[in-house]
């Protein structure tokens, strides 16, 4: 297995977890901050897969903008899941 | 037994899934289906048909550009939609034990923060903006830059000011909804300029001054409408 | 020999960024409470990056990338002692109660 | 110097999968993220390692996308901590 296996399978393996994280959590501000994680470090295998485009798309919109309107909203609605 | 249905059709889904991955090709040898298709088209015309050199943004923008012209209405589509949302909506009903008036709230913001926001805003504006005009030549592009430009104007308007209260109506809301729908309106305008000059809609023109000012037209109207389009959204669901 | 100088002196600036990383790694799991997770994991983040990257920009030298890890340094060391400042300020002001040592309880 | 690009990117990385311990178990919400916070500083950096260990100079301005975008969530959810727009209990699954 070569470095850069080993470094897919370390974010594969923060990805699900993140994922896990957000299907487990009743708190929607929770679900919202592990989501921003999530986009982080997609954005880093996207990178690694030779589309910083998409990289970029990813860190501008999915951990940046949508984390802040996300948050906006759960200002608005409350943070508990009905 | 909701559940055990439930299971079932994730564990079929799986399979099929799983089944898809293992017959997939090996990532990065040349003859997958993928690069025998059509990609070998685009990458050996798409730097003459598309005036860029990013060949992203090159194929967004001429074997896609109705796609992409979808996709920047998506975008302002979704603030008409949250506009409509919160204004039909009755008054906010928040979660905690009493319902403060936020308009009269006054805590006054840090001014270690305000201070470094006012710092980098400066430099954040012009790094968005030449996201947005390095789009066709970098990574990046008008929607990208945008999306900075629209995180610095969140940013400004929520620590710029001593309270919560500054705002940055400054605008006049008529010019503000000309700006919201840069977007859309001059992504229309370019294609309608194609149809006229060249008789393709979304073609480009030929001469390459002129194919280098209508990209740069374009970056910037997307870039703008997006971030006025982000405030909006920002604004709609903060207040409304 | 400008080149082994390059590479050892940027080899070690990274090896101690890693080493500041991992100290705030430590902090963040076994402190506990929020503010004393803030106050280890904000120092040792942006001493940690910004010593990484110093010693990337040297292995870069002084071209376009080198310009751009000097920005990315000047943007980690003002944004991230900015945010955990901002977020413990927030904290205190929205009522979360430090910890206290059992022994000396100030009280509630 | 590749190789020690490579093993400083797979230390952050394990580095930041202990981390997301911290953003999993909380307990308080800025605990959580203060967690996304670090994590972002870490691949930010690790971009950048990852940008050179490739030879890939142009991921540079993705990484700076990265630092401003991290930044302003940590800010905007603080500002709406501390006016109380966001609040509840603060020990919350």
């Amino acid at each position: 297995m070569s470095v850069s296996d080993l470094f897919d399978l370390l974010i594969l393996a923060l990805l699900i977890t993140c994922v896990l994280g957000i299907a487990r959590v009743r708190d929607l501000a929770t679900a919202v901050t592990l989501f921003a994680i999530y986009s982080f470090v997609l954005c880093l295998l996207w990178a690694h897969r030779g589309a910083p485009d998409v990289a970029m798309t990813e860190a501008a919109v999915g951990a940046g903008i949508t984390a802040v309107l996300f948050f906006t909203a759960i200002a608005k609605i409350g943070r508990r899941e009905k | 037994m909701r559940k055990f249905l439930a299971l079932v059709l994730i564990a079929a889904l799986g399979a099929v899934l799983i089944a898809a991955v293992v017959n997939l090709p090996e990532p990065g040898t040349t003859d997958s289906p993928v690069h025998t298709h059509v990609s070998a088209g685009y990458i050996k015309g798409g730097h003459e048909a598309g005036g860029a050199d990013n060949l992203v943004t090159a194929v967004l923008l001429n074997y896609r550009a109705i796609d992409t012209f979808g996709e920047v209405t998506v975008i302002f589509t979704a603030l008409i939609a949250v506009l409509a949302a919160t204004s039909l909506a009755g008054p906010t009903e928040r979660s905690g034990t009493q319902n403060i008036d936020l308009k009269t709230t006054r805590v006054p913001v840090s001014p270690v923060v305000s201070f470094v926001v006012r710092l980098m805003a400066p430099f954040i504006a012009t790094f968005a903006l030449f996201v947005m005009l390095k789009g066709h030549e970098l990574p990046g592009g008008g929607f990208q830059g945008g999306v900075v430009l629209g995180a610095m104007l969140i940013l400004l308007a929520l620590f710029s000011g001593r309270t919560d209260k500054t705002d940055d109506e400054e605008l006049p809301p008529g010019l503000r909804n000309w700006i919201r729908a840069a977007g859309p309106l001059v992504f229309g305008a370019l294609g309608l300029t194609g149809l006229v000059f060249s008789g393709w809609l979304f073609s480009l023109p030929d001469h390459p001054f002129w194919r280098e000012m209508v990209m740069i037209g374009l970056e910037l109207g997307i870039g703008i409408g997006g971030a006025a389009v982000l405030v909006g959204l920002f604004r709609a669901l903060r207040e409304g | 020999m400008m080149a082994a100088i390059q590479a050892t002196l940027a080899g070690l600036l990274i090896v101690a960024g890693a080493a500041f990383f991992f100290i705030g790694t430590i902090g963040l799991l076994r402190l506990p409470d929020f503010y004393t997770r803030v106050h280890a994991v904000t120092k040792c983040d942006a001493l940690g990056a910004g010593l990484v990257l110093l010693g990337l920009a040297i292995l870069a030298g002084f071209d376009g990338s080198g310009i751009r890890i000097i920005a990315l340094i000047a943007l980690v060391l003002l944004s991230s002692p900015t945010a955990g400042h901002a977020l413990a300020r927030a904290a205190w002001r929205a009522g979360l109660e430090p910890w206290y040592r059992k022994s000396g309880h100030v009280g509630q | 110097m590749t190789t020690l690009l490579w093993g400083t990117i797979l230390f952050l990385l394990v580095n930041a999968f202990v981390c997301l311990w911290r953003a999993l178990a909380g307990p308080t919400l800025p605990d959580r993220i203060l967690a996304a916070n670090v994590i972002g500083t870490k691949t930010l950096v690790v971009l950048v390692l990852l940008g050179l260990a490739l030879d890939q100079g142009l991921w540079l301005d993705v990484a700076l996308v990265y630092g401003l975008l991290s930044f302003t969530v940590t800010l905007v959810f603080s500002r709406f901590l501390e006016t109380g727009r966001i609040r509840g209990v603060w020990e919350s699954k």
